[in-house]
C-alpha cells in the first residue's frame, strides 16, 4: 500500500513538473524545472528497476540538455542585450505563452481536440495490455552467456541490438555535422570564467575521467556502459569550456574529427571484418566478444563524449570561427 | 565469377558502404565530392547486386549479429525493398551527378557527408525488418534531412528547416509510442514475428492509431502536410529533389509495410480515413499549386498532391497484396523520379533566370532546351499522361477505384489529373514566351541540364516497365524466404 | 498469316526518329535537316505503300509488347489505318516541302521541325492502334506535342491560345481516360476487333455502356471538334499555317473522328451501338454540328478563322457518315476521312500563301487576288468546290455517299442537313471566290508581317506553291478517279466489306 | 495490476502534455522542451511496461531502447536549439516564420 501510494506521488509530481516546466512563463524557470524533471525521471527509472537508463538520464536527459538548454537561453539573452532598440526585444523572454502561429492555426485547433482523445485512448491501450508478458527477457537471459558480457543491457545494446547503436552512433555524428553545416552563430562577447568554477573544474575534471573509465569497465556486468560513460567524460568537457578552457585550434581539426568518428568508424570496421570472416554483420566470435564489446565501447565513449562537448561547445560558444576554419581545410 | 559475386553480401554492403563513405568525407573534407560519387555509384551496383542475388535466390534475409529475430535484428528485402532500393540507387546517382555541380566548394564538404549518411539510412530502412530499427533509421533520415534544409543558412530555409524538425520529431515520438505500445503487446519488435503474433485489441488499435498518425506526418500527408512545403521549397535544389523524392518515400514504405503484413487484415475503416485524407490531400495540394507563384513551392506543393495519391492505395487495397504492394511501390517510384526531375529542372530554371517568379520565366525554351524538356517529361509524368510511369500508376488506381465501385475517388484523379495540368502548363506556358526584353541569364552547367534530363526520361521509361516491377513483386520471391519469411496472400 | 511485325515499327520510327535527331541538331544545319524530314516521310510512304500491297493481299501487320498487367501495346496494321496512315503520309511530306517553304529564315526550326515530326509520329500511332489503350497513349502523345507547335511564335496570344488549346484537349483526354478504364473494368480486354467486344455482354451492362459511350464520345469530340466542344480550334489558328494545316486536316481533329470510327465499329460494333441505341443521338449531333460550323463560317472576315469552322462543320461529316448504321453511309464517312483532309489542306496552304506573299489575312483583303496569285487560287477554288460538293470533286462522293446511306438506312432527315450545309458552304465559300477572281485588285497589298521577304513578280515560292497545286490535283482526282482501283473510295469499300459489315 | 502500469499511464500523460504545449506555444524553446518531455513519457511508457509483471527481473531489451532513445533525443535537441539560435540570429524572432512570404 505504502508502495503504491509512494509511486502514485512520484508520478504525479513528475506531471506537475512537467506541466510547470512546460508552462512557465519565465523561461529560465522552466528550464531548471525541467531539469529537475529530468532527475525525478532518473528517481524513477531506478524505481522501475532500470538502473542503467537512470544514469542516461541524469548524464544526458538532465545534464547535458539542461546544459545545452541554458546555453543556449544565455545566447538568447545576450542576444536581445544587443538588440535592446530593436523591434525584436523578446528572444528570450516568453512572447504571450499561449499563442499559436498564424500559419496552423487550423492543425492546432485540430491537435487540440484530438488531445483528450489520445490521452484516454493511449491510457486505455496501456491499461488493457495483458500483465503477462516478459517481453524478450527470457531470450536474453538464455543468450546473455554467450554475448561476452554480463550485463544484459550492455549485451542487448552492443551484441544482440549492436547494429541499432552503431546507427545511434551516426544520429549523434550527424547532429555535430548538422550544427557544423548552419556555418556560424553570431559571435558572443568573451567573458572571464568565474573562478570559482575555473577551480571546480580543475579539481572535477580527474574525476569525472575516472568515474567515466570505471562506468565503461563496469559496463560489462553491471550498470554501466558506453554511453554513461561517454556522458559522464562529455561533462567533464561541459564543465572545463564553461571553465574558459579553449581547445587548441590544432586539435579542432583532424584529431577532433577523428574522435567524433572513432565510435562509428569502428562499428563500421567490425561490420566489415565479421562480414568478412563470419559472413554476418556484427556477428563476434564468442570467445572474442568480451574483448570486441570493450573496444567499441572505449571507442564509442570517446566518440560520445566529444561529441556531447562539441554539442555543447556549439550551442554555447563562440568557437565558430575556429571550426569552420577546420572544415574549410 | 558469378558465384564469387553471389557470395559477397550485397544487402549489408547498401548499407556499410555508404556509411564509410561519409566517415571518410567527415575525416577528409577535402575528398567529399569524389569520395561521395565513388560511394553513390558503389551503392548503385551493390544495388544491382542485391536485386540480382533477390531474382536468383528469392526474397533476402541477413540475422545482424547472428542472433535472428526477435532477439537480434533482420535485415530482409523482398520485391518491394528492392523496388524501394532501386528507386534509392537511381534517383540519388542523378541527384549526386547534379549536386557535383551545384554545390560551391564550402557547401559540398557540408552536403557530402551528411548525403551519403542520409543515403545509408534510406537503405537501411528499405532493408529493416524490425519495427525498432525503423525508428533509428527515422531519426538518422530526420536529422539528416533537417540538417540538409538548413544548408543555406537563409531565413527561409532556417525557418523551413525549424518546422520540419518539429515536425519530424512529432511523428517520430508518435511513432515510437506505437512501438512500445506494439512491443509489449506481441514481445517483439521484428515485423515478421508481430504478423503472426498480433490479435486486434485496445493496444493493437492505439499502436495503429499512433504509428499511422506520426508516419502520416512524416510522409506530409493532408493536413499534417503543413510543414513540408516550406521545408521543400527553401531548401538547395538538390536537398528539395532528395526529400521530396524520396525522404517522404520512407515513412509511406513503412506504413504500407506495416499495413500489409499487420494491420491490413482488420483495420478496413482506418483506411477509408487515410484514403479520405489522400484525396483531400489531392486536390488541395493541386489548388495549392496552381496558386502559387514560385516555381519551387509550386512544385513543393505538387508534392503535397501526388502524396495523396499514394495514400489512395489504402482503400483500394484488394486481398491481393503483391498487387497492392506493385501498385505502391510503382507509384512511389514513378512520383520519385518525375519530382526529382521537376526539382532539378526548376533549379536550372532558378539559376538560369536568377529568380523563380514563374511568370518571368520568358525563352527558357530556346535557351535551355534540355531543363525544359526536363520539366515537360517530368510534368507529363506528374499530370499521368500516357506514355509515361505516371499514366501507368494512375490507371492502376483508376483501374482499381472503378472496379470497386468509388466513383468518389476515381472523380478525384480524375479532377487532380486537371489540376495538375494546370501548373504543370503555368510554367511550361510562360518557359515558351518571348522576353521583351532580353535578360542577363546565367550559364547553367550541362552536366546540372542532363542530370534533370536522364531522371525525367527514368519516369517516362518507367512507364514501359510495369509488368518488370509487377514481377519482381510477386508472391513467388517472398515465399521462398527460409521459413521466417512473411505472408503475402496472393 | 503475319507479315513482318516491324513493319509498324518501322513507319512509327520513319517520323520518330529523323524528329528526335532534328532536336538536336543545332539551327543553322538547315540542309541536313531537310534532307532528314525528307527521307523520313519518304521513308514513310515506301513502307506505307508496302503494308497496303501487304493488306490487300490479305497480310496482317501487328505487333505487341507487355504493357500493364493484362494488357498489351499493340500496333496493328488492317485496312482502316492504312486509310489513314497513306493519307498522313502523303500530306505529311507535303506539308514538309510546304513548311521548309514557309519558315525560311524564321528562328527555332529545328524544335518545330522536332514537334512536327513527333506529332506525325503519334498520327501513325493513332491510326495503327491495336486496342483502345494504345490509342488512348498516342492520342494523348498527340495533344502534347502539338503544343509547343500551336505556341510556336510565342506571343502572349500564342501562349493564352495554347492554354485554351490544352484546356479542351487535357479535358477531353480526361473523359477519355475515364471512360477507358471504366470500360476496362466491366470488358477485361480492350483490344479493337471487328464486331466490337461488347456484344455478349449482360444486359445489366447498358446503362454503364451507354455512359462509357457518351464519356469516350466528349473525350473523342474535343479533339474532333465535335460542338460544344470545339472551342478550342478557331482559337489554335494563331499556330504557323503549317500547322493550321496539319492540325485540322490530318493530325488533331482526325485523330478524333478516327477515335470515333474506332469506337463505334471496333469497340461497340455497328450492330451492337445501333442496340443500344447511341447512334442516332451521335448522328444528331453530328448534323448539328454540320450546320453550326457552317452557320458561323460565314460570320468570320478572318479567312483562318472562317476555315476553322469550316473544319469544324466537314469533319462531322465523317460523324454522320459513322452513326447512320449501312454500309454505304459507313463509305460515305469514312471516305470523307480522307477527302476532306485532301482539300481543307489545300485550303490552308493556300490561306498560309496569300499571308504569307501579300500579307491577306482577312477575307475582305482579298479582292482581286486571283489575278496576283492564279495558281493559289486555282487549287484554292478546287477545294473550295470539293467543300461545297460541287462534282466531280472529292467531296462530292463523300456527301453523295451519305444521302445515299441515309436512305438505305431511312433516315430521311438527314438529306435536308446535307443539302443545307452545302449551301451554306456555298454561302461562305463563292463570295471568297467572287472577290478573288472578279474584284479589282487593290493598289497596293497589305504589309507583310514580319517577314521581309520578297518574291518579286513570282508569284510566291515553288515550295510554298507546289504542294497546294499537287493537294488540289489529287482531290480533284479522288472525285474523278473514284472508280478507279487506287482511289480512296475503292479502298473504303474494301474495308467496309472487311471489317464492320461481313456477310 | 502492478504499480508499474502507474507510470505507463504517466507517460502516456506526459506524451499528451508535451504535445498540447508543442502545439500552444509559440516560442521555439518550449517547443523543444515539448518534444523531450514527450519524449520522456515514450520512455516511461517503454520501460514502466516492460516491469508490469512485478517480476525483479526486468526486460533488458526496452531498456537499452530507452537509452538509445535518450541519446537520439539529445542529439535532436542540439541541433534543434543551434537552429533555434540561428534563426533568432538571422530574424529577431524566435518563434517560427510564417509559411513562406511570398
Amino acid at each position: 500500500m505504502l508502495e503504491w501510494i509512494f509511486d502514485t506521488v512520484l508520478g504525479l509530481s513528475l506531471l506537475w513538473l512537467a506541466w510547470r516546466a512546460l508552462n512557465s512563463p519565465d523561461l529560465f524557470k522552466a528550464i531548471v524545472l525541467f531539469i529537475s524533471f529530468g532527475l525525478l525521471m532518473a528517481l524513477i527509472w531506478v524505481r522501475l528497476n532500470a538502473p542503467d537508463v537512470a544514469l542516461a538520464e541524469a548524464a544526458i536527459g538532465a545534464g547535458l540538455t539542461g546544459a545545452l538548454l541554458l546555453a543556449a537561453l544565455a545566447r538568447l539573452r545576450i542576444m536581445t542585450d544587443r538588440n535592446v532598440s530593436g523591434a525584436s526585444t523578446h528572444l528570450a523572454h516568453p512572447a504571450s505563452p499561449a499563442q499559436p502561429p498564424a500559419g496552423s492555426r487550423f492543425s492546432c485547433g485540430m491537435l487540440i481536440l484530438l488531445l483528450p482523445a489520445s490521452a484516454a485512448g493511449i491510457s486505455y491501450a496501456v491499461w488493457t495490455l495483458p500483465s503477462d508478458s516478459s517481453g524478450l527477457s527470457l531470450d536474453v537471459a538464455e543468450n546473455l552467456g554467450s554475448s561476452g558480457v554480463s550485463n544484459p543491457v550492455t549485451a542487448v545494446l552492443l551484441n544482440f541490438r549492436g547494429y541499432d547503436t552503431m546507427l545511434e552512433m551516426i544520429v549523434l555524428l550527424l547532429a555535430v555535422l548538422g550544427i557544423w553545416s548552419l556555418g556560424g552563430l553570431s559571435p558572443r562577447p568573451e567573458r572571464p570564467a568565474a573562478a570559482v568554477l575555473e577551480t571546480l573544474s580543475r579539481f572535477l575534471t580527474p574525476v569525472f575521467i575516472l568515474a567515466a573509465g570505471y562506468l565503461l569497465w563496469v559496463g560489462a556486468d553491471a550498470p554501466g556502459g558506453a554511453f554513461q560513460a561517454g556522458s559522464v567524460l562529455g561533462a567533464a568537457g561541459v564543465l572545463l569550456l564553461l571553465s574558459g578552457w579553449h581547445p587548441r585550434a590544432r586539435f579542432m581539426q583532424w584529431p577532433l574529427r577523428l574522435a567524433l568518428t572513432a565510435g562509428a568508424g569502428a562499428f563500421i570496421l567490425l561490420g566489415l571484418l565479421t562480414l568478412l570472416f563470419e559472413k554476418q554483420l556484427l556477428a563476434y566470435p564468442v570467445a572474442q566478444a568480451g574483448r570486441m564489446i570493450l573496444l567499441l565501447e572505449s571507442l564509442a565513449t570517446v566518440s560520445i563524449a566529444v561529441t556531447l562537448a562539441v554539442l555543447f561547445l556549439e550551442v554555447s560558444s563562440d568557437h565558430k570561427e575556429k571550426v569552420k576554419k577546420g572544415e574549410k581545410e | 565469377m558469378p558465384t564469387s559475386l553471389m557470395a559477397i553480401d550485397w544487402g549489408v554492403i547498401v548499407i556499410l558502404l555508404p556509411l564509410s563513405g561519409g566517415i571518410v568525407c567527415v575525416l577528409w573534407p577535402a575528398m567529399s565530392k569524389p569520395a561521395g560519387l565513388i560511394t553513390v555509384i558503389g551503392v548503385a551496383l551493390a544495388v544491382a547486386g542485391l536485386g540480382w542475388r533477390i531474382m536468383e535466390n528469392g526474397a533476402y534475409r541477413h540475422a545482424v549479429g547472428g542472433w535472428g529475430a526477435p532477439l537480434g535484428i533482420d535485415l530482409f528485402a523482398d520485391g518491394l525493398s528492392l523496388v524501394m532500393l532501386v528507386m534509392t540507387a537511381l534517383v540519388g546517382l542523378g541527384i549526386s551527378f547534379y549536386a557535383k555541380r551545384y554545390f560551391s566548394p564550402r557547401d559540398a564538404i557540408r552536403f557530402w557527408p551528411i548525403w551519403l549518411f542520409l543515403l545509408a539510412a534510406l537503405n537501411a530502412l528499405f532493408l529493416s525488418a524490425d519495427i525498432f530499427n525503423l525508428y533509428v533509421t527515422l531519426e538518422i533520415i530526420g536529422l539528416a534531412a533537417v540538417a540538409l534544409t538548413a544548408l543555406t543558412g537563409r531565413i527561409d530555409a532556417l525557418g523551413g528547416a525549424m518546422r520540419y524538425l518539429l515536425a519530424t520529431l512529432l511523428g517520430s515520438l508518435a511513432y515510437l509510442l506505437g512501438v512500445a505500445l506494439l512491443y509489449h503487446d506481441a514481445g517483439s519488435v521484428d515485423i515478421a514475428t508481430l504478423a503472426q503474433r498480433i490479435e486486434p485489441n485496445a493496444t493493437v488499435w492505439a499502436a495503429l492509431g499512433l504509428m499511422s498518425t506520426g508516419l502520416a506526418l512524416k510522409t506530409a500527408l493532408f493536413p499534417l502536410s503543413f510543414w513540408l512545403p516550406s521545408a521543400h521549397a527553401s531548401a538547395p535544389v538538390p536537398v528539395s529533389a532528395l526529400l521530396s523524392a524520396l525522404v517522404v518515400k520512407t515513412s509511406f514504405y513503412i506504413l504500407l509495410r506495416l499495413w500489409l503484413e499487420i494491420f491490413g487484415a482488420f483495420a478496413e475503416g482506418f483506411s477509408m480515413l487515410l484514403g479520405l485524407l489522400g484525396a483531400a490531400a489531392i486536390l488541395w495540394g493541386s489548388l495549392q499549386a496552381l496558386r502559387q507563384t514560385r516555381i519551387k513551392l509550386l512544385v513543393a506543393y505538387s508534392t503535397v498532391a501526388q502524396i495523396g495519391y499514394l495514400f489512395l492505395i489504402y482503400p483500394l487495397a484488394s486481398a491481393n497484396n503483391a498487387m497492392t504492394a506493385g501498385i505502391a511501390a510503382y507509384l512511389a517510384f514513378s512520383h520519385a523520379l518525375a519530382k526529382s526531375a521537376m526539382f532539378l529542372a526548376a533549379g536550372n530554371l532558378m539559376r538560369f533566370g536568377g529568380h523563380d517568379r514563374i511568370a518571368d520565366l520568358d525563352r527558357a525554351v530556346q535557351r535551355l532546351p534540355l531543363t525544359v524538356a526536363a520539366f515537360a517529361l517530368a510534368g507529363v509524368s506528374i499530370m499521368g499522361l500516357p506514355p509515361s510511369s505516371g499514366f501507368v500508376g494512375k490507371w492502376l488506381l483508376l483501374d482499381a477505384a472503378i472496379s470497386q465501385g468509388r466513383w468518389d475517388l476515381a472523380a478525384v484523379m480524375i479532377i487532380g489529373g486537371l489540376l495538375a495540368a494546370g501548373y504543370v502548363f503555368k510554367v511550361l506556358g510562360y518557359a515558351f514566351t518571348q522576353a521583351e526584353a532580353p535578360h542577363d541569364a546565367q550559364a547553367v552547367p550541362a552536366g546540372m541540364q542532363w542530370a534533370a534530363l536522364l531522371l525525367a526520361i527514368g519516369a517516362i521509361l518507367l512507364g514501359f516497365m510495369a509488368p518488370q516491377i509487377f514481377a519482381l513483386i510477386h508472391p513467388d520471391l517472398t515465399a521462398s524466404a527460409d521459413g521466417a519469411g512473411t505472408v503475402w496472400t496472393a | 498469316m503475319n507479315g513482318s511485325a516491324w513493319l509498324p515499327l518501322m513507319v512509327v520510327g520513319s517520323a520518330l526518329l529523323p524528329g528526335l535527331i532534328i532536336f538536336g541538331l543545332p539551327e543553322e544545319k538547315m540542309r541536313l535537316r531537310t534532307v532528314l524530314n525528307l527521307a523520313g516521310a519518304s521513308a514513310k510512304i515506301i513502307f506505307t505503300g508496302w503494308m497496303l500491297w501487304g493488306v490487300y493481299h490479305g497480310y496482317q501487320y501487328e505487333i505487341r509488347v507487355a504493357f500493364l498487367p493484362g494488357l498489351d501495346l499493340i500496333l496493328r496494321a488492317d485496312s482502316l489505318s492504312l486509310l489513314f496512315i497513306a493519307l498522313s503520309s502523303v500530306l505529311w511530306l507535303l506539308t514538309t516541302v510546304y513548311a521548309i517553304g514557309y519558315l525560311e529564315g524564321s528562328p527555332h526550326r529545328s524544335r518545330f521541325f522536332g514537334f512536327f515530326s513527333l506529332c506525325v509520329t503519334s498520327t501513325s500511332g493513332v491510326a495503327m492502334s491495336g486496342n483502345l489503350i494504345t490509342f488512348l497513349l498516342f492520342y494523348e502523345l498527340l495533344t502534347l506535342v502539338t503544343y509547343p507547335l500551336v505556341v510556336h511564335r510565342g506571343t502572349e496570344a500564342a501562349r493564352r491560345a495554347g492554354q485554351i488549346y490544352l484546356a479542351y484537349t487535357i479535358f477531353g483526354g480526361a473523359l477519355l481516360l475515364l471512360g477507358t478504364v471504366w470500360l476496362y473494368s466491366i470488358t477485361g480486354t480492350l483490344e479493337f476487333s471487328p464486331q466490337g467486344i461488347l456484344y455478349s455482354l449482360d444486359k445489366t451492362y447498358y446503362p454503364a455502356l451507354i455512359a462509357i459511350f457518351a464519356l469516350l464520345i466528349a473525350g473523342l469530340g474535343v479533339k474532333a471538334a465535335l460542338v460544344p466542344l470545339h472551342g478550342w480550334l478557331p482559337e489554335a489558328m494563331v499556330a504557323p499555317a503549317p500547322v493550321s494545316a496539319l492540325l485540322h486536316a490530318v493530325a488533331v481533329v482526325k485523330a478524333g473522328a478516327f477515335g470515333i470510327v474506332r469506337v463505334v465499329y471496333d469497340i461497340y460494333g455497328i450492330d451492337f451501338a445501333a442496340a443500344l441505341g447511341v447512334t442516332t443521338p451521335l448522328a444528331v449531333l453530328a448534323a448539328a454540328t454540320i450546320l453550326y460550323g457552317s452557320l458561323r463560317a460565314l460570320a468570320q472576315d478572318n479567312l483562318k478563322r472562317r476555315l476553322a469552322f469550316s473544319t469544324v462543320s466537314q469533319v462531322s461529316y465523317i460523324i454522320l457518315g459513322v452513326a447512320i448504321v449501312g454500309p454505304l453511309a459507313t463509305i460515305g464517312g469514312v471516305v470523307h476521312l480522307v477527302h476532306q483532309g485532301l482539300m481543307k489542306i489545300t485550303l490552308f496552304f493556300c490561306a498560309g500563301n496569300l499571308a504569307e506573299t501579300l500579307g491577306i489575312h482577312k477575307v475582305r483583303e482579298m479582292n482581286g487576288v486571283g489575278q496576283r496569285m492564279p495558281w493559289t487560287m486555282a487549287a484554292f477554288t478546287l477545294g473550295a468546290f470539293g467543300m461545297i460538293g460541287v462534282p466531280p470533286v472529292a467531296g462530292f462522293i463523300s456527301k453523295w455517299y451519305l444521302g445515299l446511306g441515309a436512305l438505305e438506312a431511312g433516315e430521311h432527315w438527314v438529306i435536308p442537313v446535307l443539302i443545307g450545309s452545302s449551301l451554306l458552304n456555298a454561302a461562305y465559300f463563292l463570295p471568297i471566290l467572287h472577290r478573288a477572281w472578279f474584284r479589282d485588285p487593290p493598289d497596293s497589298w497589305p504589309v507583310i508581317r514580319d517577314t521581309t521577304r520578297d518574291f518579286g513578280d513570282k508569284e510566291t515560292a515553288w515550295a510554298l506553291l507546289l504542294p497546294p497545286v499537287i493537294t488540289a490535283l489529287l482531290a480533284l482526282f479522288a472525285g474523278l478517279l473514284a472508280s478507279a482501283w487506287f482511289s480512296p473510295l475503292e479502298w473504303v469499300q474494301l474495308i467496309a466489306q472487311r471489317a464492320f459489315y461481313h456477310p | 495490476m502492478t504499480n508499474a502500469f502507474l507510470y505507463a499511464l504517466a507517460g502516456g500523460g506526459l506524451f499528451t502534455l508535451g504535445l498540447h504545449a508543442l502545439v500552444v506555444h509559440a516560442h521555439l524553446l518550449r517547443k523543444i522542451l515539448a518534444v523531450n518531455i514527450m519524449g520522456s513519457g515514450v520512455f516511461l511508457v517503454l520501460v514502466a511496461l516492460a516491469r508490469r509483471s512485478g517480476e525483479t527481473a526486468s526486460d533488458p531489451v526496452p531498456h537499452a531502447m530507452v537509452i538509445t532513445g535518450i541519446v537520439v533525443t539529445v542529439s535532436a535537441t542540439a541541433l534543434a536549439l543551434a537552429l533555434m539560435l540561428k534563426l533568432a540570429g538571422k530574424s529577431g524572432h524566435t518563434v517560427l516564420p510564417d509559411k513562406h512570404s511570398d
